[in-house]
């Protein structure tokens, strides 16, 4: 298989933070990767350095087998990768179809020029309606995304990252703010994305799902990975137990 | 027509053009500007130094979108760095940066600024007709734009660049696109404004006038093209409306602006829209 | 009724002015019909306010012509106006006389045009006249108001400094919107001319002149005509004193014409008239003379009447006349300021020393 | 202690909430559930006085209290833990906990903060940092924080899970027992519902703004199909 | 000695800058709206100063008298004007902000004249002190006294004294600050009364250093001092001070050594352009993401 994303050495400090502090690792093309942690271990932090959204000090970030590490984020979301945000950022003056039309209309907006020379929208607009099937948001489509319940814009980000028809998927806490039945539901629509050939990289403390869909993870404290591998292996290592997991939470997983 | 009737009506259209072409870059893209007499004045400028040199109308047009863009792209590179509200500021000191540097330029004309540009040879009417076309021409692409991607894709920058970019969409390459177009256009209104006056002084381009062109916009409707120009109509002949109240002009004139805004300060637009909205609804 | 069309800034930065220039010629139409109007009609006086702006002044001046019906126009704003209106006017065959314009282009649009107050480089070539040969004072520095006025006459005093020995030490320069000094006062003091000469108006020159005084720069001050206002003194307060100021006017004259001006203007404005308002009542009442002389208020017949004026009293003074350039002819009046009071302190003469340009 | 009679309440035109009735007993945790967009951010925020009222009634302790503006309801002892966090993000932590007991000047400002601290140690570590560079988690802690600091009678929490580590819901449920214990009330919004069953005394589920369940705690762990329904619970051991 | 004097005139400058944009960074922090109508404010000050001290022959008295009544007119800006105009766009109060100065500007002109209104007696304007060369105007120190002792106070203010924190916290989050006791309406007239109180001690200080209050008075006002809020990273008090201190000092010196290629107002932009190119945030900015 083939690494899609490399990380080389990535750190960056805040003040006296240091929030992550040199993360080297790989991901393979086909790859389910749940990135968890504790609260404040660095993980949104590393997913917006590879985003492009935060400048690392030091490291290189490989999309693809090429280095990336001075491009922009939109050029890098060009390159196929995409991702949704913890706090969500809708566009929210737009209705919930223009979001995603936007989205899907990544091959005219390339450029200002290009985007000057088209107007028609007609299929874009059916492959949204599509992704927003698909994500559960039908029949919201005329309203403003504004306006939507914070658990519906967590699929409205789920939806725009797919529609830009990515290669890999970086998705920050995309379960927090829904309840079982829609997590489960919303799983499975990442589960669907991932059957069709998408490498996923999820952060979430929704441990439950993590353990059911993850095929490896990565477990980041203190802006340093100390642990990685079989998820039910590192969920048995001391240290992760220690550092993220409470007694209640693997009692009721157990149980 | 009357020669003042000529004259007021090439005003309205210059300002039309003016005010269309600043909505596209603070109401489509959402970059606040408050410097558009800096891009138009340099296009003034470069036309009138074109047409000193070869009296060739075409030349003169060129010159004046040329320097209007030209300059237009630089103060876009400027907006790649800065926070949107220091934008607006930062284009008020374009204003300022320009007037007080055509100034102290001999070479501008200074504070005596340029006189004597050869006419057109089209007469005042003929001029007036060819403002008119442009300004036609700069409503329908201003139209054109607001529906095509571009255009959507404005909207994105405008709103959350971070999250337009997370889409793809690369904020740099379209705040330049619509400083680019913007600003063009903004020089070729000042070209039409040289041959208008066949004399200019830097003064007529100063900071109230970029204030003026923004208040068109907002009170137009801030990304309605029919808003701004209707708004731009009314603006230009709101101060000739009212030229009997002579002392107490600028007065009147302030106090229309507030009461304006207070009462509709969703602009023309909003005010068009829910009109419209009621008489369905009964 | 015979319509004078009249142009001024009513509104805006340059209302100051205006409004002087307004009240001054209201004083004259109504002094002109009290006296029997011209061809036995009234003179009637069609106002706009142009703003000090040049497209303003194109709008105005295309509105007095096409929808007043005006042959005969007075223009009492700054340059800019005055410069764009002029083509213009110029083209529709209307005379127009310029109160206070200083920029040469006015009467280089043509033959209608007539200017009734020095150009800017002529006031400044006299003013350089005056430092070296009156007051004798050799080394100067100057500041200059940034605007055409300021510039244009500070232009033409460092062309004509160096054939009077004087030597410009210095040049500084302000904008309009300034009122504080500091940099500039401190360099002059630095300097340490014989010397100042500024250009500037009397609410920029007020503040200007107290402060080169506060920070105890004693030299002679040397201002330009439109520091001509009571109301310098009364911002400049005792640092006014002994404040030089070229192409002012002798408001003592005997002259009763100038006495019932002083006093009739006060009243209907409150305040003293400065030199805008003077020129502009002279303005209006030149007109008055032109059309009476030729008979007519057909505007060739008055052009010709005006070209050929000889010796008409202005409230300044006796003018000589226009040149061919349809410029005006005078000498210059240089008053001092004393115990709080404009004093003459002599006249610049010598009419080569700043004629001003031919065709 | 909170009543809501008829309560309808929403955005402009927008009706979030419909005719809703609840009584919250005094010295109680009471769970408010429902899928997205079912109106509990709305309930919420009706009561701490931030959205349009549009019929019925809210009461504290049998007052009346609809029409009184939200600045006013603080003296009452009402604190929010709102959706999303919202902390003063140009303020560092220290100066939003300081905020957040604005309404009792200085009355032991010192022992409430020591209490904070003990609660969630890692905003001491954090003390100056400006709260907008917290991470996710790290905000959620000041923001229940800053809620403690008004020493409400009456605590609302939004979303208390939202983001936090599975160890820091523990800590966070455990800590809303005590103040149960302290007397205080509390109204929680919760989307794992087996966590919220564990711990509340009441629970109402709404959907699409209008109440389609009330009963107790163990009442509602029984109806098992509701929940399933409603809210997905998922039966035990099915991992 | 030049360049002492230079100085001192760039930090009178600095000073008086400093109290005027003061209320304006504190609207926009508060409100987002850059309130171009503190401009009015400035000049209102000004106007009462001088037209209360010629009518009571008191100088303090002028003051006492702007430090009443502009606050009350501050708030009376945000209560008809600014209130009803929040929901929309800030461009939309900007606006109307700027048609409130085009009114008020001409408004002064029409009631007090083109020519502008002097001092009958000033002595304060024309008492120097010289040491050891460096001349320096009562005016001058009051100028500098006055902005030391108001800084530290809102300094103190804001970051000592639960109001100052209860401010900041609604110019982050209004609702949630509400809910939490701090009562917002109290935190925007007690903004704008502060705010307009500075801007009215500044219009004095500046009128009597001119001797002379014309319509125009608030014209430098209303654009430069956007300049400065925006240079001290708009919203911080303390970056205002700093800025407004650099550009004063950019100002005195710049005059001399550029002021053959560019006018003083130009000068400010050009130092507020090429800082923001160096540093996007402004002075003291230390924004959040
Ligand atoms: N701009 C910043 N300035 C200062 N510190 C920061 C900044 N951004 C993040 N941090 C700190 O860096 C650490 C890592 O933050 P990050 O948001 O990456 O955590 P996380 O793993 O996503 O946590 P959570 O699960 O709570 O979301 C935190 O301690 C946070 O306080
Ligand atoms: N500002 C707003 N303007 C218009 N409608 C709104 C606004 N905020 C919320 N709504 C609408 O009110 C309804 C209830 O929303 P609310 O946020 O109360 O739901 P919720 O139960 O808290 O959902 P979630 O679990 O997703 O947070 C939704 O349909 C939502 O679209
Ligand atoms: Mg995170
Ligand atoms: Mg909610």
């Amino acid at each position: 298989m083939s690494a899609v994303l490399e990380l080389d050495d990535v750190a960056i400090r805040f003040g006296g933070v240091q929030a992550v502090g040199g993360v080297t690792r790989t991901v393979d093309a086909g790859d389910f990767v749940g990135l968890i942690g504790p609260n404040g271990a660095g993980k949104t932090t590393l997913i917006r350095i590879i985003a492009g959204l935060l400048r690392p000090d030091r490291g290189k970030v490989m999309l693809g087998g090429s280095d990336v590490t001075g491009e922009s984020t939109s050029a890098r979301v060009r390159a196929g990768l995409a991702l949704t945000h913890q706090i969500v950022r809708p566009f929210r003056e737009m209705t919930v179809l223009d979001n995603v039309i936007l989205a899907a209309g990544i091959g005219y907006t390339s450029g200002p020029l290009r985007a000057l020379l088209h107007v028609s929208r007609r299929r874009e607009a059916e492959r949204a309606m599509e992704i927003l099937g698909s994500v559960g948001l039908t029949g919201t489509e005329r309203r403003l995304a504004g306006e939507l319940p914070l658990g519906q814009l967590k699929r409205l980000e789920l939806a725009r990252a797919l529609a830009v028809d990515p290669k890999i998927v970086l998705l920050d806490e995309p379960l927090a703010g829904l309840n079982h039945a829609e997590a489960s539901r919303q799983v499975e629509t990442i589960m669907e994305v991932h059957r069709r050939g998408i490498t996923v990289v999820l952060v979430e403390h929704n441990l439950e799902e993590v353990m059911r869909v993850c095929r490896r993870l990565i477990v980041l404290n203190n802006g340093v990975v100390i642990g990685e591998g079989d998820p039910w292996e590192v969920m048995a290592n001391p240290a992760v137990q220690e550092a993220y997991v409470g007694s209640g939470m693997m009692a009721h997983a157990e149980a | 027509m009357s020669a003042y009737t000529i004259s007021i009506v090439s005003i309205i259209g210059i300002n039309v053009i003016l005010a269309v072409s600043l909505n596209m870059i603070s109401g489509f893209c959402g970059q606040i500007s408050l410097g558009h007499g800096a891009f138009f004045g340099a296009g003034a400028y470069a036309a009138a130094l074109a047409m000193v040199a070869t009296a060739s109308v075409p030349l003169a047009l060129l010159a004046g979108v040329v320097a209007g863009s030209v300059l237009g792209i630089l103060v876009g590179f400027a907006s790649l760095r800065v926070r949107s509200d220091f934008l607006a500021v930062s284009t008020i000191g374009v204003n300022f940066l320009f007037v007080g540097f055509v100034r102290k330029q001999s070479w501008l004309g200074g504070e005596m600024g340029i006189s004597g540009i050869p006419p057109t040879g089209f007469g005042a009417s003929g001029n007036m007709i060819m403002i008119l076309l442009l300004a036609c021409a700069t409503v329908v692409f201003s139209l054109y734009v607001s529906r095509s991607w571009m255009g959507f894709a404005f909207r994105a920058v405008g709103e959350d660049e971070q999250a337009a970019a997370t889409l793809g969409i690369g904020a740099g390459a379209y705040k330049l696109a619509a400083f680019g177009i913007g600003t063009a256009l903004a020089g070729l209104a000042g070209a039409l404004y040289a041959f208008f006056t066949q004399f200019i002084t830097v003064d007529a381009f100063d900071f109230i006038l970029s204030v003026m062109l923004m208040a068109m916009v907002v009170i137009g409707g801030i990304g309605s093209t029919w808003g701004v120009v209707a708004a731009a109509v009314g603006l230009t002949l709101l101060p000739e409306a009212i030229r009997f109240v002579n002392d107490y002009r600028l007065l009147v004139f302030g106090g229309m602006l507030v009461l304006v805004i207070r009462l509709a300060p969703g602009g023309l637009a909003a005010l068009v829209h829910n009109l419209f909205a009621r008489t369905r609804k009964a | 009724d015979v319509k004078i069309g009249f142009q001024a800034p009513l509104t805006g930065p340059a209302a100051t002015d205006g409004k002087s220039a307004q009240i001054a010629a209201g004083m004259a139409v109504e002094d002109i019909n009290a006296a029997g109007g011209v061809l036995g009609q009234k003179v009637q006086l069609v106002t706009y306010d142009d703003q000090a702006k040049s497209d303003q002044a194109i709008f105005t001046a295309n509105k007095l012509i096409g929808e007043d019906g005006v042959k005969l126009v007075v223009n009492g704003s700054y340059s800019a106006s005055g410069r764009a209106a002029a083509p213009v006017f110029q083209k529709a065959g209307v005379v127009m006389i310029a109160a206070y314009g200083v920029h040469p282009d006015i009467t280089r649009a043509g033959d209608y045009m007539f200017r009734l107050v020095h150009l800017g480089p002529p006031q400044g070539a006299a003013t350089a006249l005056y430092i070296g040969k009156t007051l004798g004072l050799k080394k100067i520095s100057t500041i200059t108001m940034d605007n055409d006025y300021g510039q244009a006459t500070m232009d033409g005093f460092i062309e004509a400094a160096p054939k009077y020995g004087v030597e410009v030490v210095n040049k500084y320069s302000y904008s309009l919107k300034d009122r504080q000094f500091g940099s500039i006062v401190a360099s002059v003091k630095r300097d340490n001319p014989d010397g100042v000469y500024a250009t500037g108006y009397f609410f920029t020159g007020g503040p200007l002149v107290a402060q080169l005084r506060a920070a105890g720069i004693t030299v002679p001050i040397i201002g330009s005509q439109a520091f001509d206002s009571e109301k310098f003194i009364e911002i400049a307060g005792p640092a006014a004193e002994g404040t030089y100021i070229i192409d002012s006017f002798d408001r003592d004259r005997k002259d009763e014409a100038l006495q019932k001006f002083f006093t009739e203007f006060k009243q209907r404005a409150g305040y003293a008239p400065e030199g805008v308002a003077a020129i502009t009542y002279s303005a209006v009442r030149l007109m008055a003379d032109g059309i009476k002389r030729a008979n007519s208020a057909e505007p060739d017949k008055v052009r010709d009447a005006l070209a050929a004026t000889k010796d008409f009293p202005l409230l300044e003074g006796n003018m000589n006349g226009f040149n061919s350039l349809h410029e005006m002819i005078m000498p210059i009046q240089v008053n001092e300021i004393k115990g709080g009071k404009f004093t003459p302190a002599g006249s610049i003469t010598d009419l080569n020393a700043f004629a001003p340009p031919e065709k | 202690m909170l009543k809501l009679d008829h309560l309808s309440c929403g955005y402009g035109a927008v009706e979030a909430v419909r005719d809703v009735t609840l009584d919250v007993p005094a010295g109680s945790i009471f769970a408010l559930l429902g899928p997205n967009g079912a109106g509990k951010t709305s309930t919420i925020m009706a009561v701490m006085g931030h959205v349009d009222i549009h019929g019925g009634r809210i009461l504290l302790d049998g007052k009346d209290i609809t029409r009184r503006r939200a600045v006013d309801r603080v003296d009452l002892g009402i604190a929010v833990v709102p959706e999303g966090r919202q902390l003063f993000s140009d303020l560092t932590v220290d100066e939003n906990l300081t905020v957040g007991g604005y309404a009792h000047p200085h009355m032991r400002d010192a022992a409430k903060r020591e209490r904070v601290f003990s609660y969630f140690p890692r905003l001491a570590e954090r003390r100056s940092q400006l709260s907008g560079s917290l991470s996710g988690g790290e905000q959620q802690m000041l923001a229940i924080g800053r809620a403690l600091m008004a020493e409400p009678r009456l605590l609302l929490v939004d979303e208390l899970s939202l983001g936090l580590m599975p160890k820091m819901v523990d800590l966070c449920l455990g800590a809303l027992m005590q103040l149960k214990r302290d007397g205080i009330t509390i109204v929680l919004v919760e989307q794992n519902t087996e966590r919220a069953l564990d711990v509340a005394d009441n629970v109402c589920v709404m959907s699409s703004g209008v109440q389609i369940y009330q009963g107790t705690g163990s009442e509602a762990k029984a109806a098992g199909s509701l929940f399933a329904t409603f809210l997905g619970m998922n039966q035990p051991g099915r991992s | 000695m030049y360049y002492i004097d230079l100085a001192v005139t760039g930090v009178s400058f600095g000073c008086m800058y400093a109290m005027m944009s003061v209320g304006l960074t504190l609207v926009y922090g508060l409100l987002r709206i850059l309130h171009v109508a503190h401009a009015a404010v400035f000049a209102l000050g000004a106007y009462v100063v001088v037209l209360v001290a010629n009518a009571t022959g008191s100088i303090a008295l002028g003051f006492l008298a702007a430090v009443i009544v502009t606050p009350l007119f501050g708030i009376a800006i945000y209560r008809l004007l600014y209130e009803p105009l929040l929901r929309y766009r800030p461009d939309v109060p900007m606006i109307a902000s700027v048609g409130l100065l085009v009114l008020m500007q001409d408004a002064f002109r029409i009631m007090f004249g083109e020519q502008g209104v002097t001092f009958r007696q000033n002595a304060l304007s024309f008492t120097t002190f010289d040491f050891h060369g460096v001349t320096i105007s009562a005016v001058q120190i009051a100028l500098i006294v006055t902005a030391a002792v108001v800084f530290a106070g809102l300094h103190l203010f804001t970051t000592r004294t639960r109001t100052g924190l209860g401010w900041r916290a609604t110019v982050s989050r209004p609702k949630i600050a509400a809910s939490f006791g701090v009562d917002p309406v109290k935190v925007r007239y007690l903004n704008f009364a502060i705010g307009s109180a500075l801007a009215a001690v500044a219009g004095g200080l500046v009128a009597l250093l001119n001797n002379l209050v014309d319509p125009s008075i608030g014209f430098v006002v209303s654009y430069k001092a956007l300049a400065i809020i925006v240079l001290g990273g708009l919203g911080s008090v303390r970056g205002t001070l700093v800025a407004s201190l650099v550009l004063g000092l950019v100002e005195a010196y710049g005059t001399i050594f550029i002021g053959a290629w560019l006018d003083r107002d130009a000068i400010a932009f050009l130092a507020l352009i090429v800082l923001l190119m160096i540093r996007p945030q402004g002075f003291t900015g230390a924004r959040t993401a």
